[in-house]
């Protein structure tokens, strides 16, 4: 459905392209800071510009009759494959597409006023203030995106500029290798995306996100009925979008990029990494929820699984980890695991879609506190130049508005009330109740364990022993100290939110409570986290190393990431590399290009052993001019008709 | 008559065109060609053709043959013997060239020849000397004009190498 | 008559006669024998012209003159031939044709 | 017979005429002032060129032993041409080789000589003329190949081409006797009339075949080419490889489309294989040669398989194909002889090596050098492109597609070696280049209407639109 | 002047110029000027090209003109465009210009230099605007006999190697190409007399299908091996890094293109039926040539040998893409002609620069040179992510076109193969990162001593205008798509 009067909601991305341009093409002539604050301004006026857009729209007039409406604020043909299958750029306005502009350009907007003080004297200020312009500016073309191709293009971007921002430090060859797997690690997922689009929009016959979902379009019927090795092209076609999601959300298996990403600066971590787009992959799910549902149910079972697994993942990798950032990455892969198993047990309408509700929701609240989390790390790492969880402790007389802000951030993550991951991981938690008694299970360990590994960070950095720092660890500058504040009170607060009169997958509003049956045990077992926590780390004990220890073979595998790098290293290097691309390498070189000179070889052999008949004797000269008659009139007597 | 002198020449012919090819004297093999080219005339003249044959007789006999014998011992002692032919190389030629009589004289046989007509040549110097320097069909002038341009050219030609240069 | 010799055996003469010359030109190892291999060939082509001119064609002269220029053709060839092979013997001192091979492959 | 009749042979009188007058002002010439007779033998012979191509009637004379018509004129112009390209190519070897020669008259009179039997063999309308011509052309100017007297290699050569052109012609007459056995008749017209195809006469068009064969130096006919060409003096190489070979190419097409032609698939057969054979061991034998003569001389027997191509469906557009590629190849060879004439001398240098870094020394030698081997090459846009393109668009008309794709491949691998001179010239370097060559102007202009001709032929569609309406195809 | 054969005689005229020059600065002037009038010119044609279909022109070719040759054997030279055809001309323009700023410092033989590679343009050149077979068959191996002595010349490493084998392999190619046309020729009339070389002509024929079958590969495959269609690629990477900067630039940039061309206009337009009984053989085998051009390039230690076997890989995708036969895939065919035209020239020219300063190609004894020659490092970036297929650069758009394209087919063969292809797109990003990786950035290797100073004036406007198309094509391919779909449509037709 067109709608004029929010045309301008096109601007919000497109300012920051400009201001990309800006930056990236005058960036070596401005002085740092004037790129900084350009960079700042534009994305105020989108900032801006977003949450008129989502007043208007969630409390003036994007409902009629009760429902929320899909607007096509913007539209335009971009490129044409056949009469019917365009891809056309576009702005899509419905509540989660309105929700995640908030997010974006409220964590953007943060990361980038911290970031003014974090990154001073950096090298490549602009640059990575023109970086992070093109990530603003990628990710709110992806999540406004009205077609499901413009969302891969704004998807491959997104990836793009992670990899830009991650290999930020280009001259540290660990953030070049960071930078170039997670890149690789999410093109391979994108490649599954890729053929998902060309399956779906080759049965559907469109890329359009209205048309795909429209519950009682064709699109949906179309493709159900054929099926490949046991399930139906739908389902295919759906698990490979998944597979695309699932890569940019660094679910497991595809997850190995997302730790090493944290090679990037803290700021782009926290934007990027934890709070943006990484969600992608669940927005994505979110976005084409309908079809999911409809026509690929089996898909949205499998999401479930493969988010919950992961999430517990995450998490016991995350208790053995000591770089703090990485223990914050894979809490964000735990956090994402949920959101993902939210979406697969979520019913489609009424209360039924609170599994939807939720995880939008916890996708919500996530990026405000994981977004503060990483802020916070970095305002810690800020101080103390390292990264290293044993590097630090006792730092709470140090950095006080960190430590406040820290704490509300664990203590967000963690579910403890009222603060806003409480709410959102309860109704995670209700719907998986009610739809999968094995994943609420693991769910409810997960945000055990996620509230002892957070506390362990909280504690270790906090409390625990004061350590020898080079400097005097001191407070961050009051840039940064603004967006720690700013978020914090935005963790604190953004779970009141009543999100299920807003975002509900049918569209429709409806009412949710909390439901303290389920809430208590999650509150019981997250204070247990944290007791165990405080109990292990509040100051320097060997608890915690007997422990592991005795865990033996299981802290090892957890404290490695469960190997998962060395597999994918092994197929990469040892497969990939040694076993295919060398030998092609050498094939290519030895017999395909030697076939080549072998044919030039034997033309010169023959041209050499032939050489005898030129003997430089006439009478032999006339002999094969004589027997060369004589064959001739024979073979022409004898052999060929007249 | 002519049948048996036919067949003295024929024999004439053939074996000492044999003994040409095959004598290790040099001088020998010229007279014995000597002794075809003579059996041949012969032919020539047994089929009334006496001016060809009196032209092979000059020209060949008394000419190619002298100029031959010339060169011979310019180029080599009397009784120089040549090295007999490896037996390889006569193998290989004697298979080609039987090969070759065999094809060609079976093709021969094949061939349905007629009768011959029974017309009498007219080769008397009058109607040799009217077809030689006719324009008209069975005319030869023109050949007859060309091959003076030939003797001419190859005359000069023969000088020009053979004479020897002043050094 | 000569009707009763049968023109195939002026042609089995002359063929013979070819293939025996072409047989001296393939292995005579003297260039002088070599050419008087090539009178013989020239000598079997000219008894088939005149054969023919008498058996089939009396009314015109054609093989008789083409023989005629043969002979004369041979002359200028034998001329031509000899002067060569002299001013080649004044080079190498040898007239062995397989010694005429500084040329080669 | 009216004069007017006796002057269709106009190209031949004319050449006998320059001849002549050639020989009588060098017989009053004194060793002083022999050396003017260049002069005045090139410009003759330019004018000789230039009336030649005055328009002229066409006809028969001397009851059809004579013959000419558009085509024949065509052809004998194109051998003018070269034979007044190689006149001006060989005025600096005459005067380096003064001592050598007593008169240069002979030399231009043996030239011409053989010019003249040339041109009598393409307009001979009978056997006799047939081979007269063929013995005029060939037998003066073996003693041309055997003249340079300080040379071993020279006589070898001269023993060598006088020897089996004796041998190939012993073989045509033998050819042609039975022709005349079977047919009664030694002219042209009467024979084709009564040529039927039987097993005696297929023999004898072979001999036939064979000898005509020899002279194009078509494969298995074709060993005396190399020897000879290295072992002539260059002018009479290019003599030898291009006015020889064309004319011989031209008769061949008389006598298969206008004599033999009731026997196409014989024909056909028989051109199949050779021209396979011819090109590919053409080629082959080329891949390896490092003198230039005898690598010209591979690549021209090469070429002689190419020119086959046209010959084979027997039609009008081969025909006109293969004149149009006579005409230039014409300029293609003269232009590569030309250089290694010039260089050879100047420097006596005839190897592929010796041409290392020319273009450094030599530019403009190696871009006509260029220009001639990408034409033999057949690469656009040089004339030799139109000229092979034409050549196998003829045989692929007729459908034999694969001795086309035989024949590509050929031009491929003889890419390969053309490429190789270039290379020398142009890419390898070396630290003493032949130096700079200053050739006279004779050779300077010889080289200049070779380069222009490889580059002007192509454009002018005309010129083979004009041979195609003069070519004819069999009957 | 709408006169399709300026476009013949601004290079020419170039050429001629170019000889009479004799000094270093006039040669390089003359060079560009000229070329750079051609790019205008070109410029204005597509001004032109658009008008006159706006004007309501739906002719398939615009601009025709004919000029007779060999009247008697009905070869016409015939000019006319269409919209692949101009696009390609406007790449060819580009890349050579950008070419003749890249060599502006050519030292040795400046002014042969000059003159071969115009030579070579304008073979290119020609060859794109003809639409008789004889023509476009002499401009094809007009333009790749210069290639010999540029290389041969003015190359480096096994130049003379290189430059023999290219050759040879290309002439072979057009061996087989010409056995092809001819037989296109001699069926193109049931009457002898109309035999006629005109692409559009031969397409009115109704050649039986045995007889295209006969031909089909035969041209596919002459046309195929300027493509680069494995296995008959291996000329590509030896020629590519052997070339000076400019040469490869034309060559992988504009010379592999009249592959696609040809491909997509003789083989595809002319010889349908039989393209489509064949077609599983090259699909097969061009399927091969991406994905393994792509993982050959993993293995690569040479820059230019990296980018040539991603040359392979690209240009194996246009085959690929002209072999599914339907608007969509040819489309993108023609779009990642241009689209790699563009950026392997970029990518050429980058390297020739980088040469220039490090002397060395191994990536291996190279790295953190983002940090001294930023510019040419964020050149090369972009280059990179345009070979990469990343979105807004024309990669993106040449890729979905041919995926989505291929993907229409229902049936498993194709999709197999293009899921097969698709996954060139991970190893692409694989090499591609890899070099940026080691190449631009990780720490600067200071053993050995750069020159340092980044890119010069010309270098920096070469890079531009490559990237500015680039980008126009990846950010609005609309317009251009649209023309092409139009100028397709004919194929298609006989494709259907």
């Amino acid at each position: 459905m067109m709608n004029d009067s929010y045309s301008y909601t096109v601007a919000i991305p497109l300012i920051l392209f400009f201001s990309f341009l800006i930056i990236g093409l005058a960036g070596g002539k401005l002085k740092p800071i004037v790129s900084g604050i350009f960079g700042t301004f534009f994305l105020l006026i989108s900032t801006a510009l977003s949450y008129y857009t989502a007043y208007s729209y969630f409390f003036v007039d994007g409902k009629s009759n009760g429902v929320y409406q899909q607007l096509i604020a913007y539209d335009s043909l971009w490129l044409q494959f056949t009469d019917k299958l365009q891809i056309h750029v576009g702005v899509l306005l419905d509540p989660i597409s309105v929700m995640m502009l908030v997010v974006i350009t409220t964590v953007s907007l943060m990361v980038h006023i911290y970031s003014l003080g974090y990154m001073k004297g950096e090298v490549g200020f602009s640059r990575y203030y023109s970086f992070l312009s093109l990530f603003t500016f990628s990710m709110l073309g992806l999540v406004l995106s009205s077609n499901i191709f413009q969302t891969y293009i704004f998807w491959e971007l997104v990836g793009v500029s992670s990899y830009l921002l991650i290999g930020h430090y280009y001259e540290r060859p660990s953030a070049v290798a960071a930078s170039k797997k997670a890149f690789i690690v999410t093109r391979f997922a994108d490649m599954g995306f890729l053929v998902g689009i060309l399956l779906l929009s080759s049965f559907t016959g469109t890329f359009d996100f209205l048309k795909l979902t429209d519950p009682n379009g064709s699109a949906l019927t179309q493709g159900s009925a054929i099926s490949f090795l046991g399930l139906s092209v739908m389902t295919w076609s759906m698990l490979l979008v998944f597979m695309g999601a699932a890569g940019k959300s660094a679910m497991f298996p595809l997850h190995i990029w997302l730790p090493d990403a944290m090679e990037g600066p803290t700021p782009v971590s926290a934007l990027i990494h934890a709070a943006t787009m990484v969600v992608a992959g669940v927005y994505l799910v979110a976005r084409l929820f309908t079809v999911y549902f409809f026509a690929a149910p089996d898909a949205l079972i499998f999401i479930g699984y493969v988010g919950t697994f992961t999430s517990l993942f995450a998490a016991v990798i995350a208790c053995t980890q000591t770089d703090i950032k990485r223990v914050l990455a894979f809490s964000t892969i735990s956090q994402i695991g949920l959101m993902m198993g939210g979406l697969g047990v979520s019913g489609y309408s009424g209360p039924e879609g609170l599994g939807y509700t939720a995880s939008m929701f916890h996708l919500f609240n996530h990026a405000m506190f994981k977004a503060l989390l990483f802020l916070c790390a970095g305002s810690v790492i800020h101080a103390v130049h390292t990264n290293e969880l044993w590097d630090m402790g006792g730092l709470k007389k140090h950095l006080p508005v960190t430590h406040i802000a820290f704490l509300i951030g664990c203590l967000g993550i963690s579910g403890v009330p009222p603060l806003s991951g409480f709410f959102s991981k309860d109704e995670i938690l209700t719907a998986v109740f009610e739809k999968n008694k094995l994943l609420f299970y693991v769910q409810f360990l997960v945000a055990g364990v996620t509230a002892f590994y957070m506390f362990r960070l909280y504690f270790g950095i906090f409390w625990n022993k004061q350590r020898e720092y080079h400097t005097k660890p001191h407070e961050s500058p009051f840039s940064m100290l603004f967006a720690l504040i700013f978020l914090s009170i935005a963790s604190t607060f953004v779970g009141l939110i009543p999100f299920s009169e807003f975002v509900t997958p049918d569209l429709k509003p409806f009412t949710s409570h909390i439901h303290w049956a389920i809430a208590i045990p999650a509150i019981i077992i997250a204070v247990i986290g944290l007791v165990l926590a405080f109990v292990m780390y509040r100051k320097e004990s060997d608890l915690s190393g007997r422990l592991s220890g005795s865990l033996g073979i299981l802290y090892r595998a957890a404290y490695k990431k469960f190997y998962i790098d060395e597999i994918y290293l092994f197929i990469t290097k040892n497969v990939i590399f040694k076993h295919i691309s060398a030998p092609i390498a050498w094939f290519d070189r030895n017999v395909v290009d030697n076939t080549m000179n072998g044919i030039a070889a034997i033309t010169n052999f023959v041209s050499m052993r032939i050489r005898a008949f030129q003997s430089g004797q006439l009478q032999q000269y006339a002999y094969v001019m004589v027997s060369g008659l004589v064959i001739i009139v024979l073979v022409a007597l004898y052999f060929m008709k007249t | 008559m002519e049948v048996v002198l036919f067949y003295i020449m024929a024999g004439l012919i053939l074996v000492f065109s044999v003994l040409t090819v095959t004598s290790r004297r040099i001088l020998r093999a010229a007279v014995y060609l000597l002794f075809v080219l003579i059996a041949a005339a012969g032919l020539f003249f047994i089929q009334q053709f006496a001016f060809l044959a009196a032209v092979q007789l000059t020209l060949y006999a008394g000419g190619i043959i002298v100029l031959i014998i010339f060169s011979v011992m310019l180029t080599s002692h009397v009784s120089e013997k040549l090295d007999a032919v490896s037996f390889k190389k006569a193998s290989f030629a004697l298979v080609a060239c039987i090969a070759g009589a065999v094809v060609c004289i079976s093709t021969i046989l094949s061939y349905p020849f007629p009768k011959p007509t029974n017309g009498e040549v007219d080769a008397s110097m009058k109607a040799i000397g009217t077809s030689l320097l006719g324009y008209k069909e069975n005319g030869f002038a023109l050949p007859f004009e060309v091959i003076s341009i030939l003797l001419l050219a190859a005359m000069l030609g023969a000088i020009i190498i053979a004479k020897r240069t002043e050094k | 008559m000569i009707e009763n010799i049968g023109i195939e055996q002026f042609l089995i003469l002359s063929t013979l006669m070819f293939f025996i010359g072409v047989y001296g030109f393939l292995v005579r190892k003297n260039l002088i024998t070599m050419l008087m291999s090539v009178e013989l060939i020239l000598n079997a082509v000219n008894i088939n012209f005149v054969a023919f001119n008498k058996y089939y064609y009396p009314e015109n002269l054609q093989g008789h003159f083409f023989a005629m220029f043969v002979i004369a053709i041979a002359a200028t060839e034998v001329a031509v031939a000899i002067a060569i092979i002299i001013s080649l013997y004044r080079k190498i001192r040898t007239i062995d044709v397989e010694q005429v091979d500084e040329m080669k492959y | 017979m009216t004069t007017d009749q006796f002057f269709l042979m106009r190209h031949e009188i004319l050449l006998v005429a320059v001849g002549v007058i050639v020989l009588v002002m060098d017989l009053m010439t004194t060793p002083a002032t022999k050396h003017r007779i260049i002069p005045v033998a090139i410009v003759l012979f330019l004018i000789n060129t230039i009336i030649g191509f005055l328009p002229i009637e066409t006809g028969k004379i001397f009851g059809g032993m004579y013959r000419t018509d558009d085509i024949t004129i065509l052809m004998k112009n194109a051998l003018n041409i070269g034979v007044f390209i190689i006149f001006l190519q060989s005025a600096e070897w005459l005067k380096n080789h003064e001592e050598k020669f007593n008169s240069y008259g002979a030399y231009f009179f043996i030239v011409i000589a053989s010019l003249v039997g040339m041109d009598y063999l393409i307009s001979s309308g009978d056997f006799l003329m047939f081979f007269i011509g063929t013995e005029l052309a060939t037998i003066p100017i073996a003693a041309l190949v055997a003249i340079e007297k300080a040379k071993i290699k020279s006589s070898e050569a001269g023993v060598k081409l006088i020897l089996s052109a004796a041998l190939s012609s012993g073989i045509t007459l033998f050819g042609i006797s039975l022709i005349y056995g079977t047919t009664g008749s030694i002219y042209f017209a009467e024979v084709s009339k009564v040529f039927d195809g039987n097993s005696l006469q297929i023999l004898a068009f072979i001999f036939i075949f064979a000898g005509v064969a020899f002279k194009i130096s078509i494969v298995p006919f074709h060993l005396w080419t190399a020897d000879v060409y290295e072992g002539a003096p260059i002018n009479i190489t290019s003599y030898l490889s291009v006015i020889s070979k064309a004319s011989a190419f031209f008769i061949l097409i008389i006598l298969l489309y206008k004599v033999f032609y009731v026997i196409p698939e014989i024909r056909n057969n028989i051109l199949y294989a050779t021209s396979i054979l011819t090109m590919t061991i053409g080629n082959l034998f080329a891949i390896r040669q490092q003198n230039l003569k005898r690598f010209l001389a591979f690549s021209s027997i090469a070429q002689a398989g190419f020119v086959l191509l046209g010959i084979i469906g027997g039609t009008q557009i081969g025909f006109a194909s293969v004149v149009y590629f006579l005409l230039i190849y014409v300029f293609s060879n003269l232009g590569a002889f030309g250089v290694v004439a010039a260089i050879s001398n100047a420097t006596g240098k005839e190897n592929i090596d010796d041409y290392n870094g020319l273009y450094r020394t030599n530019p403009k030698l190696s871009l006509v050098m260029m220009l001639s081997l990408f034409s033999l090459a057949g690469i656009p846009p040089v004339a030799g492109f139109f000229g092979k393109f034409f050549l196998f668009m003829s045989a692929a008309k007729q459908g034999y597609f694969i001795l086309v794709l035989i024949a590509v491949v050929n031009v491929t691998i003889s890419l390969y070696y053309y490429l190789l001179v270039v290379k020398a010239m142009f890419i390898n370097e070396q630290e003493n280049p032949i130096e700079r060559i200053d050739s006279d102007m004779y050779t300077k202009i010889g080289l200049a209407i070779c380069a222009a001709g490889i580059l002007a032929i192509g454009f002018f569609g005309t010129i083979f639109d004009f041979i195609n309406s003069k070519a004819f195809g069999s009957m | 002047m709408n006169n399709l054969l300026w476009l013949l005689a601004i290079p020419l005229v170039t050429i001629f110029v170019l000889i009479f020059c004799n000094d270093k600065r006039q040669y390089r002037l003359s060079a560009a000027f000229g070329m750079g009038l051609q790019l205008l010119y070109s410029f204005y044609l597509v001004f032109r090209y658009t008008t006159e279909r706006s004007s309501g022109n739906i002719e398939q070719m615009v601009f025709m003109h004919e000029y007779k040759w060999f009247d008697s054997l009905n070869i016409v030279f015939t000019t006319g465009i269409d919209a692949i055809s101009l696009a390609l001309v406007v790449l060819t323009a580009v890349v050579t210009f950008t070419g003749i700023l890249v060599s502006w410092n050519m030292e040795k033989l400046p002014k042969e230099f000059f003159i071969s590679l115009i030579t070579l343009a304008t073979g290119v050149f020609g060859f794109f605007i003809t639409i008789d077979l004889f023509t476009m068959f002499l401009f094809y191996e007009l333009a790749v006999i210069p290639m010999y002595i540029l290389i041969g010349i003015w190359g480096s490493g096994k130049k003379e190697y290189a430059a023999m084998k290219l050759t040879l392999m290309l002439m072979g190619a057009s061996a087989l190409l010409l056995v092809g046309i001819l037989g296109l020729y001699t069926y193109s009339s049931t009457d002898v007399n109309l035999l006629s070389f005109n692409i559009l002509d031969i397409a009115n024929a109704n050649i039986p299908v045995d007889i295209q079958k006969f031909f089909f590969p035969m041209v596919f495959i002459g046309f195929g091996v300027l493509g680069a269609l494995f296995p008959l690629h291996t000329w590509s990477p030896d020629g590519h890094s052997s070339a000076p900067t400019a040469v490869s630039m034309l060559h992988a940039g504009v010379l592999m293109k009249m592959g696609g061309y040809g491909c997509l206009r003789v083989a595809m337009y002319l010889l349908p039926e039989a393209a489509k009984e064949l077609a599983w053989i090259f699909i097969i085998l061009t399927t091969i040539s991406i994905v393994y051009g792509a993982f050959g390039a993993i293995a690569q230690k040479d820059l230019k040998y990296i980018n040539a076997y991603s040359s392979v890989s690209h240009c194996g995708l246009v085959l690929f893409a002209i072999l599914m036969m339907n608007q969509t895939a040819l489309n993108g065919s023609v779009l990642q002609m241009i689209s790699h035209g563009l950026m392997t020239a970029l990518f050429f020219a980058l390297i020739g620069m980088i040469y220039e300063r490090t002397h060395t190609r191994d990536i291996r004894l190279m790295g953190g040179l983002m940090k001294i020659m930023p510019f040419l490092g964020v050149c090369y970036m972009i280059a990179g992510f345009a070979s990469l297929g990343l979105p807004g650069l024309s990669g993106f758009v040449a890729e979905i076109n041919v995926f989505v394209g291929a993907f229409m087919h229902t049936d498993s063969f194709h999709r197999v193969a293009t899921v097969i292809a698709v996954s060139s797109i991970v190893i692409t990003a694989v090499y591609i990162l890899r070099v940026i990786g080691a190449l631009l950035l990780g720490p600067l290797d200071v053993e050995h001593e750069f020159e340092t100073g980044d890119a010069r004036w010309y270098e920096r406007w070469a890079n531009i205008i490559l990237i500015v198309s680039i980008a126009a094509i990846g950010i609005a391919p609309l317009w251009l798509s649209d023309a092409l779909i139009k100028s397709l449509q004919p194929i298609i037709q006989k494709l259907q």
